[in-house]
């Protein structure tokens, strides 16, 4: 990794981050999704076969990747970026190793992350003041450069800097000659690592859950899906298919059904 | 009769759609977005400077909603203010109907959305992504273009919706079956996907082998006994498991994340130890 | 072919028609559908499974074949027999150069049906008078000679007719020694018409479903049994048995709800 | 009492099975085939000559229905006769029965029995047909012997059904909620079925072969590449696009199968230019 | 067989029996359903595999067995504990041999068995005075000695003791030495035996049948658990999960429905 | 107020779960068991031996249920007690109650629980006993320990939720659209799994063998024939005729033996017949 790739790396780790300038839709929720998120790694330090492949591995792990009310549990997006190009920047070709060095990058990567974005949102406390005046003076351009302006500054400042230091970092370590991870990491330590990162992605299904599940009958629903894979073979595409089919089924039957008791009735 | 222009709807919207998260904190969440949001439609609707900062003012309140799904709510906003300048409705109206929207489209746009919608886009392209070669590339340009290009279009019909609703249009909409049909509907789409998620991609396995005494019986791997009785059905427990230390036990996923590791661990050993590695 | 082949098939163009001596459930419905009409033009002419091969394409491509108030868009019947009969009489063993020849004469044989069964329905006219007479006279022998007598022999005249000049046109050149059908036919042209024909089905196919779907969510439906197909790889006697079972479940769900909400309301 | 002997009933239904269609027009329809049909009734109702005559130009009023499955009609025209030559009805009120017949017997007739029914039945005799050797022979013979053996059997019931029935009992069908529940059922049916025609019997691919540029990675065939991601999924917009053309923009099945033919010829030039044939 | 096993045997006929002093759950439900009997059977006579073999044949023909109000019509537990002892103490390693004795001792005991509860039934009779007298008297142990003192004496004697003299006969026939039962049982009764054995499934089934069918449509449910396995390859165990799955959600349907209704109306 | 101790509940129960069916008879059925069950209850509950006998006359009238899931029913009749011996409800209520109960409990214990319940638990014992190897000692013992447990659980929380019922509940369970519904389900279930049943273990095939003369085309096996047209359409009719026979015919479990040896006389002499043999 040159100084330049972690340039623009961290420039990314901005851009994805909640709230950046670009918005949620491109940022948060494409730039940083890990499937996206490590293809962007990938292109940039020209290994994108290698960076999508962890990618999945995060993206699975945190599928369920939801911040209700500004609450963000775990900064997904730092911990790709970060997690993904650490990892590359030793990459020797024995992909057990790399992936060992990525869930330890992106664990350290996302916990900054958190930090910086609880920084990142206390200091935009300062911008209300502004905002305010510009609504007593009736001034749209001082709202705009509160909100867009100074918001996006303290974003930037916040999320790009230490991205930059953790990375430009490694970079330097990474290109060391004579370093070689793979006999560093003793084979236990990669079994260990690759099972719990073949467990991981039961953390991102299991949260999704948490947030879909109201009531104990709906496990029956999850156990279906589960029989669709495990007994009929179906992949995924088929089974999204299937489920949309069920989903509109249900819809149009209960649709049906009020407008039957409403017509019966009035 | 003040009528806010189609061009100043879709600035507004613009403005929204880039900066709804900018300055966001913990004092009025969204409300300088929102103010700035505001702006054009302030601008293009009133005259005296009284008028302006009476309704900058308000737009700066304390707001929030989930900003894609939940764009309907500042449509709606729109509508009510341009009721207010027309004197349709009084200031207080339109502040409760945007306090009482907050709740509401937060939370449908978190759980439709955030949860169902984007984790199944998510994993279609991821299993496009999985079948190597060229697909490698196109599952992450798919989602990364089409995602926001979809959510863009969606998130300015909304928009355009929510503004158009009227007061008994938006009396309807918070009290409407409509949108619980709708997230029961996907809530089953979600749940199957999530099951089918968790028997595709967790992979879970105790590598234990049991030697019968006396020779007779072949060694049996635990792990194919368990899954022929049932097949993955380690996999489906952890699933399980961290839904209940999440909901039920309400802990991080950091903690879960080490009860992962320690999961892991202990695997790691047994295999050692029954003589798997 | 010979002569007489000719003529027993031209004798089945009539009796397959719509409204012929038979009644429809025997001719039109029966006789007159490709799966069985290629099957008799299989056994006049010593060929069966060349004939029923022949006949599934046109089945298929013409299953949603339905004929609202006497309106016939396509002569399905005619087509088939002149269809599968003029290919068979060039047939020298390569089936796909027969295919495209078939596709070719049912394209005409359908065109000169549906002329046939206009001038026939047309000249049926003329028949009414006789009928009216007969009521007049309270003479059930003189009605039953309009409809059944008259009635038919316009339609042997107008069908049978021109199907024997076809035919035995055909037969004449068909046992043209030397003319080889497989070398007229350029080897793109056979490309063509194979595609055309596996395409077709969707014709049969796609105006079914404009009988059948009243509601866009009932595409769910139609995707279900696509689905079947091609994840779950049941074949059509499989998925016609789980329709009728879900069609069942669904008739006594009805059905059982209005008798609760009767009961419950009465 | 005048009553219709079964005998007369039964010698009715042969007329109408086998002469239904002989000289339908378009001036009364069905007219004439249904006077044939009343003719033994009309003979054994009535005794002067002005009855029958008065009858019979009854009968030849325009009238039509689905020949099979909408048999229940001239049923349930017997009876309403037997009612008039009783005193019971007056004939202008079994004329009106009459017409009133002729679109909900039609209608139901043709999109059930004749677009699904029949469908369904050729479509599991292809199958059995398709398995080859003597199924070969099989599948015809079983639809040419089953199909109108069943569906005489079912006519005829239906028939003395529609005798039977009363007025009460007419006036019930006509309305009866009955028949749209079985339509809505037999509907389930046939679309999943015609979703599993398409699947099974359309064949449509796109012969063309991507070789990306470098030569690093393997040529691809664009048709593998759409069915990896959902398999025929050609076929099914080729059954759509029918569909819309036919439903939609209500295009003759003529100017279809013309597009079709089009389609085939793009398909084969692109083969030849990509260099799949 | 020794004369040992045989004693443990009987001593299982009884156990296993309706209303032995262990109760149905751990007897009849338990100890005398084949699965299990045969099961102690292999393990008392040293030879599981076999037994359990001959075990599950018997357990698929009789899994309906329910006896409303102490009609027994088939002693499925005496059937099983003489049926597959009998055919192990003759058993020479030639299976299908050994199937076609079993279902002959099986009969046999069967009916032993069905004749031994009815006298047991009658026998109980003579306690009733006794439990009376215990009432009359306010004396809870009369009442527990003529229930289960009493009743358990005349269980165990009626059931044990002829068990035991069958088995002791065929204990000391089967070890006479030079006797071969596959030599004697002809060909083609093995075959019968074992077309036999392969239907009698359907008994067990289509008696369950009769239990849980009470209309027709029901049937639709039949045929789909059917298809389940001839057309999706499913195992019991898929079917059980997923007939589960169905039948939350069909519950939780209809008591939503029944809130809704009853929420519409109050 | 009398109350009876949780102690001498349970030690009712476990004279129930043992000796429910030690002494049972055409007179009273199970009252010989009944009047033990309830001797401790009647002991604590009474004090004057004229109390008692009474108590212990009404325990021994004739009763009757399934004797699990219907544990139910005495768990009832132990609150009904305490309920005399308070003298809240008069001791004919207590008997009514108690004549109440057999029908229901009975039905619903046989029908749910030992129709559908225990061949499923069966049936995925003997799964997992197929499966050979060590599974061949896991199926019975799993069932062997498993189902008792289990169900002794079960029995004895319906007896303490029987016990704790009050009279309404009682009045409310009696009636209880509940029961119906968990029973529906469970019959779907069990329907389903018939089937599975069905297909899984019955084997049935005729050994024909037809060769068609002429020798064109290969000799044909005739259950191959049936089965490509539908898989296991034999057994599938076997099922279906026992069903027939036992239920609409009326006939003997031993008859239909009969039946079935007969028919596997016959299969065998027309397979020796067509040379299959
Ligand atoms: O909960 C609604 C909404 O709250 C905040 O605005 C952010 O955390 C969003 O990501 C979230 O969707
Ligand atoms: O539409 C009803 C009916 O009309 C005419 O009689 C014919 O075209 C029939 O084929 C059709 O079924
Ligand atoms: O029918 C209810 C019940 O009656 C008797 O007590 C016995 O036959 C039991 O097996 C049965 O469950």
């Amino acid at each position: 990794m040159s100084i330049l790739q972690a340039i623009m790396i961290a420039l990314f780790v901005y851009l994805a981050a909640i709230g950046s300038v670009v918005g949620n839709t491109l940022g948060w929720y494409s730039l940083g999704r890990p499937l996206v998120a490590s293809f962007v790694v990938g292109v940039i330090m020209g290994d994108v076969p290698t960076a999508v492949t962890l990618g999945l591995l995060l993206q699975l792990a945190n599928l369920g990747s939801v911040t209700p009310g500004g609450a963000v549990g775990w900064d997904l997006s730092y911990a790709t970026y970060i997690g993904v190009a650490g990892a590359l920047a030793f990459h020797v070709g024995d992909i057990a190793a790399t992936t060992a060095l990525m869930w330890a990058f992106s664990t350290v990567g996302g916990a900054i992350g958190v930090a910086m974005w609880n920084l990142n949102y206390a200091l935009n406390l300062s911008v209300n003041r502004i905002a305010y005046q510009g609504a007593e003076e009736a001034n749209p351009k001082k709202i705009a450069w509160a909100n867009a302006g100074l918001g996006n500054i303290i974003g930037f400042v916040t999320r790009f800097i230490p991205a930059l230091i953790i990375l430009a970092t490694t970079a330097v370590a990474g290109s060391q000659t004579g370093i070689n991870i793979s006999e560093l990491i003793p084979q236990w330590l990669l079994i260990v690592l690759n099972t719990f990162g073949g467990m991981m992605a039961a953390l991102g299904i299991g949260i999704l859950l948490s947030f879909l599940i109201k009531e104990k009958w709906q496990f029956a629903l999850v156990l279906f899906g589960f029989m669709l894979v495990v007994y009929f073979n179906l992949n995924m595409m088929a089974v999204a298919v299937l489920a949309m089919i069920l989903a509109v089924l249900y819809y149009v039957a209960i649709t049906q059904r009020e407008q039957e008791e409403g017509g019966g009735r009035s | 009769m003040k009528k806010i222009s189609p061009h100043t709807l879709k600035k507004s919207w613009k403005i929204w759609f880039f900066w709804h998260g900018s300055s966001q904190q913990g004092e009025n969440l969204l409300g300088n977005a929102m103010a700035h949001t505001m702006s054009p439609i302030i601008e293009e609707l009133y005259d005296s400077k009284e008028e302006k900062t009476e309704a900058y003012k308000r737009s700066l309140t304390l707001f929030n909603t989930e900003q894609q799904l939940g764009a309907i709510a500042p449509g709606i906003i729109c509508g009510t203010e341009e009721a207010v300048a027309n004197e349709q409705i009084a200031p207080e109206v339109a502040d409760s109907i945007k306090v009482a929207l907050i709740g509401p489209t937060s939370a449908i746009g978190d759980s439709l959305w955030v949860a169902t919608i984007i984790p199944l886009l998510l994993t279609l392209c991821m299993t496009i992504t999985n079948m190597g070669g060229p697909f490698l590339y196109l599952g992450p340009v798919l989602y990364m273009v089409g995602y926001p290009l979809l959510t863009a279009q969606m998130s300015w019909r909304l928009w355009q919706k929510g503004y158009h609703l009227g007061i008994e249009g938006i009396n309807q909409f918070m009290k409407s079956g409509q949108i619980e049909k709708v997230t029961k509907a996907m809530t089953i789409l979600g749940l199957i996907v999530v099951g089918a998620l968790a028997a595709s991609f967790i992979s879970a396995s105790v590598p234990v082998t049991i030697t019968p005494p006396g020779g007779e019986m072949a060694a049996v791997n635990l792990d194919d006994l368990i899954n022929r009785i049932f097949p993955k059905l380690l996999p489906l427990c952890l699933a399980y498991a961290v839904y209940w230390l999440y909901s039920k036990q309400k802990k991080s996923p950091l903690f879960i994340m080490g009860v992962i590791l320690m999961l892991a661990l202990a695997f790691t050993g047994l295999g050692y130890l029954t003589g798997a590695y």
